[in-house]
C-alpha cells in the first residue's frame, strides 16, 4: 500500500463494484470507480485529495503570484480611483490601410497543419491583430469546423515564450551572419555532392517546400533528406467516405478525432446518425487497445490488446472467406464473426479502416477487406499520397541518427522537428547529435533542440508567414501571413531552405508566390488573389512537386499488403503487460505543450489535464494493486519511466496508455514540468505499441488534476436522467418515451405571467447522438471569450474557468470492458426563462434581457456567489482571483475587442456569444432588414466538427434550431425544476447489431430510460 | 453638587443630535452632485490638443461634413479619428506652411501618428456604436452638442449611463429624421414629440434598455 | 444644610430630600393637594404611582411611535415599488415586475426602523434631553438622587410658590433636608 | 403596618417568594449602586482582565491581518469553489448572527412577558448581541468578491440609475441585519441612559464624569423623565420582539429561497429561530458564567438565572431537534430524489462526521438539562453551553456546505477545504468579539443598576399610603 504524505492511494474494491451494479435497477452511470466502490479510503480521498492550505501563498507559478499581486493593486486602485477615469490618446493612422475599418474584423483564409496536412482555416483580424479561428467552409478537411489545437494556433502565435532571436551558441546574431555560416558550410558540401548535409523535416505536404527541397537534392545529390512525425505519418491512410457506409469497422482508428481528415470524417459520420427515425442510420464497431473518442461513441466496442488487433482483423478476413489462415485463436471469434456478418451484408456500403497507430500488416489487411467488399472506391478511395514523400518516420530517424553516430554527418538542418525530445530513446539521437560539426536549427520554440544546436533560427509562426500545404485529399491551401512577425528576426522553413541555395536570402513571400507562377501558369493573375481569398487552389492537382517515393516508403498507396513484420508488433511475451503510446490528444507530440488553452482542456475521456498518465483497465490495476495516483516505474525494455497511474474503464486488459507530449524540459513556463516524458522508453522499431512492460509501484503518490474525478459521481447520475440514450428501435417504437422520463410543470401552472419575448428568442439544441466529445468548443468559447487559464492547483481545487464543459458519464459494467461506452453532453448556461440565478443577485447583475438571454453584467458584480450556489446546472465560473493575465502584452493582442475582459471577484459565464447577436443585429439593421436564421453562430456552434450545436431564434417555427427542438428526442435537462431551459438536448440514440446481443445484454442496463 | 457641565452645553448637545443628521444628510447630498459635476464627467471641459482643430472653423465656418473626416460612422462602431493624410489632403495646399499645423506635417513626413488626447471616453465594459444610432435617426449633435461652436472640443453630454438610459427608454424624445442626422442646424421642432414617436415607428427603432445592449 | 428663609436673590425652587418611595409619592401627593403645579420629583428608579401623584398622566410618545412607523412602512414599500416598477423594470428570473411578495421584508424592517428611531428620539426630545446642566444638580445631595435618595422639588414658577410658605410646607412632609435650588 | 419607632428600615411586605432568589438578601439600594458601579470606577483594574483582554485583542490582530490579505489577494484565499460558492464566510455570519439573538431577546421579550429574572443579565446580554452582530457584519462584507463595491447593495441615486434587486435575500439580510444592530444599539443605549448618570454622580475623576456625563445627556431621573422613559422602553421592546424573530427568519431565507436541496425547506424560519435562541443562550450562558465568579456577582447573577437559562437552552434544544427530524422526514416523504439523496449524503457522504457530531452536540447533549443537578451546577451548564456553540456551528456547516457540494448534475460535485485564511479569519472573529467584551466590562456597568434596584427590598411603594 502506497501512502503519500498527502494523497492517499484509492483501492478499488471491485467486488463492491460488482455488488453495487448487480443491486443497481436501470441504467447506472458512474464517473469513477472509487465512487462505485464506495471505499472508504475513497471518502477518505475525497477529503484529502488537494491538501488545503493558503496555497497561493507558495503557489510554484511565478507568473500566477506575480499576476495576484497585480489584481490586488489594482483592486486597491478601484478603491481609490472610483471616481476619474485617466486620459486616453487616441493614436490614428497616419496612411488608413485599404479594407480595414476600424472596428469590424475581417477575415482571412489560410490553413492550419496537423502532422503536415492542411486543414483550412478562417482567421479574425482586429486592425491586424488576429484574435480567433474559425474553419474554412470552402476547405474539404475543414467544412467550417476547426479542431481544438486549430483553435490554440491562436495562442501559440502570441505565446510569450517563443524564440524571439537568432543565436549562436546562444548569443544574438544577424541574419547575415547566419547566411554566412550558410555559405561557408556550403561551400565545403557542394564539391563533395554534399554528402556531409542532412536535412530533418517533419512531414511536408506543401509543394514549394518539396519543389525547394528538391532544388536542394538536385545541386547536392548526396545530401539525404530524412522526415521524423513524432505523432505518426497518416501517409498510408486512404481517403474515407463515411456518408457512403452504412457499417464501419475501425481497427483502432479514431476517425473522428485524430488525423488530418477528422474533421471531415466526423462530420459524415454523424450526419448519418441526426434523424434516426427518419433515416437510416449507420452502425459503428470499434477495436481498439484504449478509450477514443470514437470507440466511446460507437454502437459496438471491443478492447483488444494491440497484439491482437491484427488476428481479429484476420478472422474478420478469414469470415470474409479471406484465403488468409483463420484465426480460430482470436479471443473475439465470435464477435469477428457477427461483424463480418454485417459487414457482407452491406458489402459495397461497408467500411473498414485502419488506424494510424496500427502497423502496415493490419492497414494491408483493411484494404484486403474493402477490396474484398467492393468498398473501393464507393466508401474509400486509395488514391497517390499527398505527403511530398511518404517515409516510414521511425526508420529514417533512425538511418539519420546511425549515420551521425557513425561521423557521416557534418551539416544537420532541422527544420521545425525537435527530435532531441520526441525521438526515441534506443536511437539516443542527442548524444548523438554532438558528432555532427555544424548543427542548425529552426523552431517557434528555443526547445531541447535548439539547446543542442550550434544555429537557432527563431521560426516565423504560420499565421506570420507565406507557404502552402495539401490537405488529405490533396486540395493546396496558400498559407498567408495575418500580421508581420512579432519578432523580426523570425524566419519561415522557405526562408532558411533557400539559405542552402544559389538564391540565398530570399522572402518567403516571393519563393511561395513564383512557385505559384509557375503552377498556375497563364492565368495567374486572375487564379492566385482567388486561392488567396478562398483558402483553396482551385482545379489544380499536383504535377511534378514531389519527389517520387523512395523504397522507405512503406503502406504506400496501392502496395501489396506487406507482411506483417514481427518487430512491429512482437507477440505477447507472456505475463508482461503491453505498453501502447499514443500522442496527447490536444498538446499532440508536444508540440503544444506551452499552450495553456490546451493543457487545461479535459482529456476527451479521462479528464485529466495538465498531466499525462499511465491509463490501466480497472481490473488490471486491481490485479496489481494498483490505484488512481499511485507512482509506478514502468520497465520496458530495459528502459525506466516513473508515471502516476489513472485507472481507465474500457481500457484493454493487460495493456497500458502512455501519452507522448509531456515531460517537457524546454516547452516553456506552461510545458515545462508537465507529466512525464513517455518516449524516454519509446522505441524506434516499435514506436506505437510493444509487450513485456513491467509496472512496479514505488509507493509514491502524486496528485492527478482531473475536472470530473475531483468532481466525483455515483449512480445518482441515472435516477437523474441527465443523459437519455435508446436504442433505434426503442426509439422507433416509442419516440416520446425520451420526454417523459420527468414530469415538466406545465407552462399555465405558475401564478406568474408568462413573459413574452421579441422580436427573437434566441435558443440552443444540442444533439447528444453527434457529440463526439472533443472539446474543440470548448477552446473555441476560451477563445472568443477572453476565458483565463487558471494553472493545475487552480483546476484542482475546482475553479477551472471554462464557461462550457463537457461532461463525461460512463455506462456499463467495468468487469466486462466492452460494455463500457462514455456519454458526452456539453454543457453551457441553459439560459432559463425562470433563472434561479437572477432572482437571489442582490445587486441585479444578472438579468434577463428582452430576448431571453441570461444577461451577466460583469461591470455590476459584486461577486456574492450567491447566483452560481443557485444554479442548478453549476455552469457559472468565479474570478476566485486574478485569473486573467494583465500584464503579458502578446498575450493582450489576443483579446476578443468585443468581450469584457473580466478581473478579480466577479461572477461570468456563457452569454450564448452575446456580443455576435448584437454584432449581427446592428449590421442586419444597417441594412434595413431583420436577422436571418443562421446568422449567428455561436463560437461553440461554428467549431463544432459534427454540427452537434444549433443556435437560433425560437420564435421563428422555421428556424433550424426550432425544428431541432420539434424532434421527439428533445428534452430539457432538469425540466422538473421549471428552470424552463432554452438550451435543450436531443437524445442519445444508438444502433447496436442485434447478432451481438451477448454484450448487448451485458449493456443491458442501458436498454431501460 | 456641583455641576460638571457649563450652561451652554445643553443648546450645544441639543444642536449636535440634529447637527449630526444634517451633516450626513448634506455630505451625501453634496457626494451626488460631485459625480454628476463636469469635475468627475469632464464634461463641458475643452482638452488640450497637440494641433488646435477647431470644429467651430471647419464645421461651423466652412461647412465640412462630418463623414468627410469621421468616415466610417454609418458602417462601424467608432466613428474613426481621421489620418494625417485627411488633414493633408488639404494642408498641402492651405496653410501648408503655417506653424500651428507643423505636427501634422510632421507625422505626414515621418508617418507617426498624431497622438490626440481622446474627448468623449466611455469605460471598456461599455460598447457603443455609432452606425447603430447614426441609422436610426440619432444625430451627431443630440450627444457631441454643438460641435460647430466648439473651437477646441469638449465633452457635451455626462456620458453617464443615467443619460443613455433617458434616450434608450424614451428615444421619441431625440430622433430626427435620418437626412438631419448630420445638421448641425437642426433643431428640435415644437411638436418634436409627435414626430419623434413617428419616426420612432418609421425606423423600427427598439427601446433597448436590456443590459446586453451595451455591456458584454 | 439647612438654609433659613432668605428674600430675593429669586431661586429656581426648593428641594425637600426623602429616605424612600414611599415618602417621596406620599409628599407629591400632598404638594398636588396643596395645590402646587409646577412640582416635580427625583428618584433613583422610575416609580408609577409618582407620576400619578404627581398628574401627569399619558405621554404622546405612542402616537409618535405609531406615526414613525406608517412613515417607515411607507417609505419603504414605496422606494422598492418605484425602483422595481417604474425607475427600471426588469425581468429577473421570470418574476413579476411588482413582486410584491418580496417586497414585504424590507417593508417591514424600514417600519420597524423608523418606529424606533421616532421612539428614541421622542423620548429624548419630551424629555427635553440632552440637558447636562440644570439647576437641581447645584445641590450637594442631589448626587445621591442616581443611587438611593429620593428628592421632591417645588419650582419658583409656580404661582403658589412662596419662598417662606413653601419652605415650611417642604418641612411638614418630614423630609431628611430641604435645600434651595439656585439657577 | 407596623409605625416605624426609630430609624430602623421599615418592614417590608414580602413579594412573591422566588424575588429572593433574583437578589441575594440584605442588599438595599447604596450596596447595589455601589457594588456594581465600583467594577467600573474602582482604581486598578485586575490583572485578569489585562490577561484576557490581551489575549483577545492578539487574536483580533489576526482577523486583521486575515482580512487585509484577504482585501489584498480575493476570496481565493479560501477555500471555496464552484460548487462550494459559499462556506465558512456565511456559515461564520449565521453562526455569529445566531448568537445575537440573546440580547435581545431577554430584554425585549422577557420585559414584555414581566420576568423580573432578566434584570441582571439583560445588560452584558445585549452587549453581547452588539458585539456579536459586529463579528457577524464582517462576513457579508468581506465575502464578496469586489467589497469595495459593497455600497451597491444598498439603494441610493446613483448615476446607474440602478437599483438593487428586491426580491434577493442578500437584500433582505441587509434591511434584516443594519435595522437589527441600530433596534439593538439604541435599545441598549437607552437602557444605559440612568446608569451613565450613576457613574457621573459616583465617579471622582473630572474626566470620567464629563464622558459618563455627555452620555447619561443630563439625565436626573425626574419623575416625567421617567414617565416618558418607560413608555419608550416598552415601544422599543414591543418593536424589538417582531424584529428578533425576523431577524433569524430572513436570515434562513437566504437558503430557504434557493432551490439547493438542504435549502429550499419551509422549516427554516421556525427552525432557525429557535437556534438562534438556542445558541444565544449558550452564549450567554458561556460568558455569564466566568463573569460571576470574576467579578464576585453571585449575588445578582444566581443560580435562579442560570437555571432559567437552562430551562430556556432545553426548550428551543428541543424545537431544533424537531428541526432536524422534519428535514430527515421531508426528505423521505416528499419522493424528491434530490431531497432523498442530500439526506442519505449529509448521514452517509463524505460530510458525514459533522452531520453526526451535529446530533450529538445539538441533540444528545441539551437532555442533561432535564436533570435539574446539571441546570444548577455551573460546570455542567458551562459543559452544555459550549457542546451547543460548537453544535450549532456544526449546523450551519451542514446547511451551507454539506448542500452545495453536491447538487443537482452529478458532473458539478465538489469537496471543500477550510484552508489556513478560512480559519484565520473565523479565530479573528472571536477575538474581536471578546476584545470589545472585555472593553465593556471595563468601562460599562456589566448589569443594570437601575433596574436591580427596583427589586431591592423596599423599592415598592407601599399601598396603605394611598389611602
Amino acid at each position: 500500500m502506497s501512502a503519500g504524505p498527502d494523497v492517499p492511494a484509492v483501492r478499488v474494491d471491485l467486488g463492491g463494484v460488482r455488488r453495487r451494479l448487480d443491486g443497481a435497477q436501470g441504467r447506472t452511470y458512474w464517473r469513477s470507480l472509487e465512487e462505485l466502490a464506495r471505499t472508504p479510503e475513497f471518502l477518505e480521498f475525497l477529503h484529502r485529495e488537494f491538501p488545503a492550505q493558503a496555497s497561493e501563498l507558495d503557489d510554484p507559478r511565478g507568473r500566477r503570484e506575480f499576476l495576484t499581486v497585480m489584481g490586488a493593486s489594482l483592486a486597491l486602485a478601484g478603491l481609490v480611483g472610483c471616481t476619474k477615469q485617466p486620459d486616453e490618446k487616441i493614436v490614428p493612422y497616419v496612411q488608413p490601410p485599404e479594407q480595414a475599418v476600424p472596428g469590424r474584423p475581417l477575415f482571412y483564409a489560410t490553413a492550419m497543419l496537423d502532422r503536415g496536412y492542411a486543414k483550412g482555416i478562417l482567421v479574425e483580424s482586429h486592425l491586424g491583430r488576429p484574435t480567433k479561428i474559425e474553419g474554412n467552409p470552402d476547405h474539404p478537411a475543414s467544412l467550417g469546423a476547426t479542431d481544438a489545437a486549430g483553435q490554440a494556433w491562436v495562442l501559440g502565435l502570441y505565446d510569450p515564450d517563443r524564440s524571439q532571436t537568432l543565436a549562436y551558441r546562444g548569443e544574438i546574431r544577424a541574419w547575415s551572419d547566419f547566411l554566412a555560416a550558410m555559405r561557408s558550410a556550403l561551400a565545403v558540401q557542394k564539391p563533395r555532392q554534399g554528402v556531409g548535409l542532412r536535412i530533418l523535416t517533419e512531414t511536408i505536404t506543401s509543394p514549394t517546400l518539396a519543389a525547394q527541397l528538391a532544388e536542394i537534392l538536385g545541386d547536392l545529390p548526396s545530401a539525404k533528406w530524412h522526415q521524423w512525425e513524432p505523432a505518426g505519418g497518416a501517409s498510408a491512410a486512404p481517403q474515407c467516405r463515411f456518408d457512403q457506409a452504412d457499417v464501419i469497422l475501425s481497427l483502432d482508428a479514431d476517425f473522428v478525432m485524430d488525423g488530418p481528415a477528422s474533421l471531415r470524417y466526423a462530420r459524415e459520420y454523424t450526419a448519418r446518425r441526426k434523424r434516426p427515425a427518419e433515416e437510416p442510420m449507420n452502425r459503428l464497431y470499434v477495436v481498439e487497445p484504449t478509450p477514443s473518442a470514437t470507440g466511446m461513441i460507437a454502437d459496438h466496442r471491443l478492447p483488444l490488446r494491440p497484439s491482437e488487433i491484427e488476428g481479429f482483423a484476420r478472422a474478420v478476413a478469414a469470415a470474409l472467406g479471406e484465403s488468409a489462415p483463420p484465426a480460430g485463436s482470436s479471443p473475439a471469434a465470435a464477435w469477428a464473426a457477427a461483424v463480418a456478418k454485417d459487414l457482407q451484408a452491406h458489402a459495397g456500403r461497408s467500411l473498414v479502416l485502419a488506424g494510424h497507430y496500427q502497423p502496415p500488416a493490419v492497414h494491408a489487411l483493411a484494404q484486403e477487406i474493402n477490396q474484398r467488399l467492393g468498398n473501393v472506391g464507393q466508401t474509400v478511395v486509395y488514391g497517390p499520397p499527398v505527403a511530398a514523400r511518404p517515409v516510414d518516420g521511425p526508420a529514417s530517424l533512425a538511418e539519420l541518427a546511425a549515420d551521425m553516430k557513425a561521423g557521416r554527418v557534418e551539416v544537420l538542418v532541422i527544420l521545425g522537428s525537435n527530435p532531441a525530445y520526441t525521438a526515441p530513446a534506443d536511437l539516443a539521437f542527442a548524444a548523438a547529435m554532438d558528432k555532427v560539426k555544424l548543427r542548425v536549427h529552426l523552431g517557434l520554440y528555443e526547445d531541447e533542440t535548439a539547446a543542442l544546436c550550434h544555429w537557432h533560427v527563431p521560426q516565423a509562426h504560420p499565421l506570420e508567414a507565406w507557404s502552402d500545404a495539401r490537405a488529405f485529399d490533396g486540395t493546396a491551401t496558400i498559407m498567408q501571413p495575418l500580421i508581420a512577425p512579432l519578432y523580426e528576426s523570425a524566419r519561415s522553413a522557405h526562408e532558411v531552405l533557400a539559405a542552402l541555395t544559389s538564391r540565398p536570402d530570399r522572402k518567403g513571400h516571393d519563393i511561395v508566390k513564383d512557385f505559384w507562377r509557375k503552377e498556375l501558369g497563364a492565368d495567374f493573375d486572375r487564379r492566385w488573389p482567388r486561392a488567396l481569398h478562398d483558402g483553396v487552389v482551385a482545379g489544380w492537382t499536383v504535377a511534378t512537386a514531389t519527389t517520387p517515393a523512395t523504397a522507405t516508403d512503406t503502406a504506400g498507396p496501392g502496395t501489396a499488403p506487406s507482411p506483417p513484420v514481427a518487430a512491429v508488433t512482437p507477440p505477447a511475451t507472456g505475463g508482461g503487460l503491453e505498453l501502447v503510446f499514443r500522442p496527447d490528444p490536444y498538446i499532440g507530440d508536444g508540440r503544444y505543450a506551452n499552450l495553456g488553452w490546451l493543457q487545461e482542456l479535459p482529456r476527451p475521456v479521462t479528464k485529466l489535464t495538465w498531466d499525462n498518465a499511465a491509463l490501466i483497465a480497472p481490473a488490471t490495476a486491481a490485479r496489481r494493486g494498483l490505484a488512481n495516483n499511485d507512482v509506478v516505474e514502468l520497465r520496458y525494455r530495459g528502459r525506466t519511466v516513473k508515471a502516476p497511474v489513472w485507472t481507465l474503464p474500457g481500457q484493454a486488459e493487460e495493456t497500458v496508455t502512455v501519452h507522448l507530449g509531456y515531460g517537457r524540459t524546454r516547452a516553456g513556463r506552461v510545458g515545462n514540468g508537465a507529466g512525464f516524458d513517455a518516449s524516454a522508453i519509446r522505441t524506434s522499431d516499435a514506436p506505437w505499441a510493444g509487450s513485456g512492460l513491467e509496472a512496479a509501484r514505488t509507493g509514491e503518490t502524486q496528485v492527478l488534476a482531473s475536472t470530473q474525478e475531483h468532481w466525483s459521481i455515483d449512480a445518482e447520475a441515472g435516477t437523474r436522467h441527465i443523459i437519455r440514450s435508446v436504442t433505434v428501435d426503442e426509439y422507433a417504437k416509442e419516440p416520446e418515451a425520451i420526454k417523459e422520463q420527468t414530469e415538466i410543470p406545465p407552462r399555465d401552472m405558475t401564478l406568474y405571467p408568462n413573459n413574452t419575448f421579441a422580436p427573437h428568442a434566441w435558443g440552443m439544441s444540442i444533439d447528444l447522438n453527434s457529440c463526439v466529445g472533443c472539446n474543440a468548443c470548448v477552446v473555441a468559447c476560451v477563445a472568443e471569450n477572453n476565458i483565463p487559464v487558471v494553472g493545475r492547483e487552480q483546476v484542482a481545487k475546482g475553479r477551472e474557468m471554462h464557461w462550457l464543459r463537457v461532461d463525461r458519464y460512463f455506462s456499463g459494467n467495468p468487469e466486462q470492458a466492452e460494455t463500457i461506452r462514455a456519454h458526452f453532453q456539453p454543457l453551457p448556461c441553459m439560459q432559463c426563462e425562470n433563472a434561479p440565478c437572477e432572482q437571489v443577485c442582490p445587486v441585479a447583475a444578472t438579468v434577463h434581457s428582452d430576448e431571453g438571454l441570461n444577461d451577466q453584467v460583469y461591470n455590476r458584480c459584486i461577486g456574492t456567489r450567491y447566483c452560481s450556489n443557485n444554479c442548478p446546472y453549476k455552469v457559472r465560473r468565479f474570478n476566485f482571483l486574478l485569473f486573467q493575465d494583465w500584464s503579458t502584452p502578446t498575450l493582450k493582442l489576443q483579446r476578443n475587442p468585443d468581450v469584457s475582459v473580466r478581473s478579480r471577484g466577479v461572477m461570468e459565464k456563457c452569454t450564448y456569444c452575446v456580443q455576435r447577436i448584437e454584432h449581427a443585429r446592428i449590421t442586419a439593421h444597417n441594412e434595413g432588414r431583420e436577422i436571418r436564421d443562421g446568422e449567428v453562430q455561436t463560437a461553440c456552434q461554428s467549431v463544432c466538427p459534427t454540427q452537434a450545436i444549433v443556435f437560433g431564434d425560437i420564435n421563428d417555427p422555421g428556424s433550424r434550431v426550432s425544428r431541432r427542438k420539434a424532434q421527439h428526442r428533445d428534452y430539457a435537462l432538469l425540466a422538473e425544476l421549471n428552470t424552463r431551459p432554452r438550451t435543450t438536448y436531443l437524445a442519445e440514440v444508438r444502433n447496436p447489431n442485434p447478432e451481438l446481443s451477448a454484450s448487448a445484454a451485458a449493456e443491458g442496463s442501458e436498454h431501460h430510460g | 453638587m456641583p455641576q460638571t457641565f457649563h450652561r451652554s452645553t445643553n443648546t450645544l448637545s441639543k444642536l449636535s443630535i440634529f447637527g449630526a443628521l444634517f451633516l450626513v444628510v448634506g455630505s451625501l447630498f453634496a457626494i451626488a452632485e460631485i459625480n454628476r459635476s463636469g469635475y468627475v464627467t469632464q464634461a463641458g471641459i475643452a482638452r488640450e490638443q497637440p494641433v488646435p482643430f477647431s470644429h467651430q472653423h471647419h464645421v461651423g465656418g466652412m461647412g465640412l461634413d462630418c463623414r468627410y473626416c469621421h468616415a466610417t460612422v454609418e458602417t462601424s462602431a467608432t466613428a474613426g479619428v481621421p489620418p494625417t493624410k485627411t488633414c493633408m489632403n488639404c494642408h498641402s495646399q492651405i496653410w501648408s506652411q503655417s506653424p500651428t499645423l507643423e505636427p501634422v506635417r510632421a507625422s505626414f513626413r515621418t508617418g507617426v501618428s498624431i497622438e490626440w488626447t481622446r474627448v468623449h471616453d466611455l469605460p471598456d465594459f461599455a460598447y457603443f456604436n455609432h452606425s447603430a444610432h447614426v441609422n436610426k435617426g440619432v444625430g451627431c449633435t443630440t450627444c457631441h452638442g454643438p460641435v460647430d461652436r466648439m473651437p477646441l472640443m469638449w465633452q457635451y453630454a455626462s456620458l453617464q449611463m443615467e443619460w443613455c438610459l433617458d434616450c434608450h427608454r424614451r428615444p421619441e424624445k431625440y430622433v430626427r429624421p435620418k437626412e438631419e442626422v448630420f445638421s448641425v442646424s437642426w433643431q428640435p421642432p415644437p411638436d418634436q414629440l409627435e414626430q419623434g414617436r413617428a419616426l420612432v415607428r418609421a425606423y423600427g427603432i427598439q427601446t433597448r434598455t436590456s443590459c446586453s445592449t451595451c455591456h458584454r | 444644610m439647612t438654609a433659613k428663609a432668605a428674600g430675593p436673590p429669586p431661586i429656581w425652587g426648593l428641594m425637600a430630600e426623602f429616605e424612600g418611595p414611599t415618602e417621596v409619592v406620599e409628599a407629591a401627593r400632598r404638594a398636588h393637594d396643596e395645590g402646587y403645579r409646577k412640582v416635580d420629583a427625583y428618584t433613583p428608579y422610575p416609580i408609577e404611582e409618582l407620576a400619578e401623584a404627581l398628574g401627569h398622566h399619558h405621554s404622546w410618545l405612542p402616537l409618535l411611535v405609531l406615526l414613525g412607523g406608517i412613515a417607515g412602512c411607507l417609505a419603504g414599500y414605496g422606494l422598492q415599488y418605484w425602483s422595481a416598477v417604474i425607475a427600471y423594470p426588469l425581468n429577473i428570473g421570470g418574476r413579476p415586475i411588482h413582486s410584491w411578495p418580496a417586497f414585504i421584508v424590507p417593508t417591514f424592517e424600514t417600519t420597524i426602523l423608523f418606529a424606533a428611531g421616532t421612539a428614541v428620539l421622542g423620548m429624548l426630545a419630551l424629555n427635553g434631553l440632552p440637558e447636562p446642566y440644570h439647576p437641581v444638580f447645584n445641590v450637594p445631595q442631589f448626587a445621591r438622587a442616581s443611587k438611593d435618595r429620593f428628592f421632591l422639588v417645588i419650582k419658583s414658577r409656580d404661582p403658589k410658590f412662596d419662598q417662606d410658605r413653601t419652605w415650611s410646607f417642604l418641612l411638614s412632609l418630614g423630609p431628611r433636608s430641604v435645600s434651595e435650588v439656585d439657577y | 403596618m407596623v409605625e416605624r419607632p426609630d430609624g430602623e428600615p421599615p418592614v417590608v411586605h414580602v413579594p412573591h417568594p422566588e424575588m429572593h432568589a433574583l437578589l441575594a438578601p440584605g442588599h438595599n439600594f447604596a450596596t447595589v449602586t455601589e457594588k456594581i458601579s465600583s467594577l467600573v470606577l474602582q482604581k486598578g483594574t485586575p490583572l485578569w482582565w489585562f490577561a484576557g483582554f490581551g489575549v483577545s485583542f492578539a487574536v483580533m490582530n489576526l482577523m486583521l491581518v486575515s482580512i487585509a490579505y484577504l482585501v489584498f489577494k480575493g476570496v481565493g484565499i479560501w477555500g471555496e469553489n464552484i460548487p462550494v460558492g459559499w462556506a465558512f464566510d456565511i456559515l461564520n455570519f449565521v453562526w455569529w448572527i445566531g448568537i445575537g439573538h440573546a440580547g435581545t431577546l431577554i430584554s425585549a421579550i422577557l420585559l414584555l412577558l414581566r420576568q423580573e429574572w432578566r434584570t441582571s443579565i439583560n445588560r452584558f446580554a445585549e452587549a453581547m448581541t452588539l458585539f456579536a452582530v459586529a463579528c457577524a457584519g464582517v462576513y457579508p462584507a468581506l465575502h464578496t468578491g469586489r467589497p469595495w463595491l459593497d455600497y451597491w447593495l444598498f439603494p441610493y441615486p446613483n448615476t446607474m440609475g440602478l437599483w438593487p434587486n428586491f426580491r434577493s435575500p442578500l437584500i433582505w439580510d441587509v434591511f434584516a441585519v443594519s435595522t437589527y444592530a441600530t433596534v439593538s444599539a439604541l435599545f441598549w443605549f437607552i437602557g444605559l441612559i440612568p446608569d451613565f448618570a450613576t457613574l457621573r454622580d459616583r465617579t471622582t475623576s473630572r474626566f470620567a464624569a464629563h464622558v459618563y456625563g455627555m452620555l447619561a445627556m443630563g439625565w436626573r431621573g425626574s419623575a416625567r423623565h421617567w414617565h416618558n422613559y418607560d413608555t419608550a422602553y416598552l415601544l422599543l421592546a414591543g418593536l424589538a420582539t417582531p424584529l428578533v424573530i425576523s431577524v433569524h427568519t430572513v436570515v434562513s431565507f437566504d437558503f430557504a429561497v434557493g432551490i439547493i436541496p438542504g435549502w429550499h425547506a419551509t422549516i427554516f424560519p421556525p427552525y432557525f429561530v429557535a437556534g438562534a435562541i438556542y445558541a444565544g443562550f449558550a452564549m450567554v450562558l458561556t460568558l455569564a458564567i466566568p463573569l460571576r465568579k470574576l467579578y464576585g456577582l453571585e449575588d445578582f447573577i444566581t443560580t435562579r438565572h442560570l437555571e432559567n437559562m437552562g430551562k430556556v437552552m432545553l426548550a428551543t434544544g428541543l424545537i431544533v431537534a424537531y428541526g432536524y427530524m422534519m428535514e430527515v422526514f421531508a426528505g423521505w416523504y416528499s419522493g424528491n430524489p434530490y431531497e432523498a439523496f442530500m439526506i442519505k449524503n449529509r448521514m452517509l457522504g463524505p460530510y458525514q462526521h459533522f452531520y453526526w457530531a451535529l446530533i450529538v452536540c445539538n441533540v444528545i447533549s441539551p437532555q442533561f438539562l432535564w436533570i435539574k443537578n446539571v441546570r444548577t451546577s455551573t460546570v455542567g451548564l458551562f459543559i452544555c453551553a459550549m457542546f451547543t456553540n460548537v453544535g450549532m456551528w456544526l449546523e450551519r456547516f451542514v446547511i451551507v456546505v454539506t448542500s452545495l457540494h453536491r447538487d443537482f448534475l452529478p458532473s458539478s460535485w465538489g469537496m471543500y477545504h477550510p484552508t489556513f485564511w478560512d480559519w484565520s479569519t473565523y479565530i479573528g472573529t472571536i477575538g474581536l468579539f471578546f476584545t470589545l467584551f472585555f472593553l465593556f466590562v471595563r468601562f460599562m456597568p456589566v448589569i443594570s443598576i437601575f433596574e436591580m434596584r427596583t427589586i431591592v427590598p423596599g423599592a415598592e411603594v407601599r399601598e396603605e399610603t394611598a389611602s
